[in-house]
């Protein structure tokens, strides 16, 4: 298991290939990867700011529970903090499993609880000022599914 | 002494990112009253406590928490990590 | 949308970098690689045989419906026929959408469509001889939940 | 004519991957009958239809699809790609 908190921006295709061939035995590789996204042409750059500490303890928990629920050769989570603009890649997991249901599943799992559980925060900086980014309640509810 | 944090619109709200306080709370709830009473800022942060979520010792938890022993605790709107 | 079909390797770091780079305005990328897995140690080779034009069509056509489905941006399958030793990657597919749900569900649509409707058959060639891999009960279910 | 192709096991139970022929069966079903007539290795091959599947000008179809104007048929195990 890896978790990485960084401001500094990962390599997605360096970071994949790695984890594939680090995950001997693994039959299902699924990678997800969170992208800084521009809904109107106006947003000028996002703000990430989070817990130092609380931020590395919650990501290993989640992890850790995804590892005991579904049988899982790896896991790799690495999520940004700082300034990202749009375009940007924001974080990544990924996980290795002997079947593609576990690998599809604790990649989903982990998702859904690195939104709700682990203490980021996102700012949208846009021409017309800055504004938190509200949780959403489809956030919380996906949660219910596991 | 107790570490109090904010983080998001908390902490802009509060204007500052951390303080070491002394307290006589026993539980977060209290925590929360003493704070209000301070000042105006705390009182606008704290207005909604629905929509803010606390962490003792860097674990998520509860208003109704006890602070026994707790050394940190941290005040913020619900996450939007991903 | 690309669909490759093809007897030589792909390298799962640069075709997903470049599926994300190519991706804009996309929030979020899925992508899923099946790898040669030797459960016991016996496993010599894969060999994976295909039916040329029909394949293709197939992808294409699991692609497509996929697509409607789903708000996708981008939706990228490579899948390898020939001989594939214990650890080579067999196929990969990416999927980019605007919103992380999205990319998910039809990440692992493609996958259950594949594996059951594209005209790809596996034999694994083992110490004591050579075996056609049984098509799985399970994976013809899984179709059900689409 | 018609073409016809066998893949996985059902090619190497026939022994060969495609052939042309020529065939007065107007659905799959009767052409199966037409083939298992043929040869023992015919028979051996189509002897559990379940456990076979058909596509016609490359489309997946049943074994009581109609033969009419199709050009290419080909038999073969259930898919196992991914």
């Amino acid at each position: 298991m890896r978790i990485a908190v960084q401001s500094q921006p990962f390599e997605l295709g360096a970071e994949t290939e790695a984890f594939a061939s680090a995950a001997s035995g693994a039959g299902a590789i699924v990678t997800f990867t969170g992208i800084v996204r521009d809904t109107n042409q106006r947003l000028a750059a996002m703000d990430i700011e989070h817990y130092p500490g609380m931020t590395e303890k919650a990501l290993t928990s989640i992890a850790t529970e995804a590892q005991a629920r579904w049988s899982l050769s790896d896991v790799l989570v690495i999520h940004r903090h700082g300034r990202l603009v749009p375009g940007e890649m924001i974080m990544m997991v990924a996980t290795a499993a002997p079947h593609r249901a576990d690998a599809f599943a604790a990649a989903e799992y982990l998702m859904d609880y690195l939104k709700s559980r682990a203490p980021f925060w996102k700012k949208e900086i846009g021409a017309d000022g800055a504004e938190w980014v509200a949780a959403k309640d489809s956030d919380e509810a996906a949660l219910q599914r596991w | 002494m107790i570490t109090v944090l904010y983080f998001a619109w908390v902490r802009e709200r509060i204007g500052l990112p951390r303080e070491t306080l002394q307290s006589s709370a026993t539980t977060v709830a209290e925590l929360v009253a003493e704070l209000v009473a301070r000042e105006e800022r705390y009182a606008l942060a704290f207005a909604d406590l629905a929509a803010l979520r606390v962490a003792l010792d860097q674990e998520l938890s509860s208003f109704d928490a006890p602070l026994a022993g707790v050394r940190e605790v941290a005040f913020f709107p619900p996450m939007t990590g991903g």
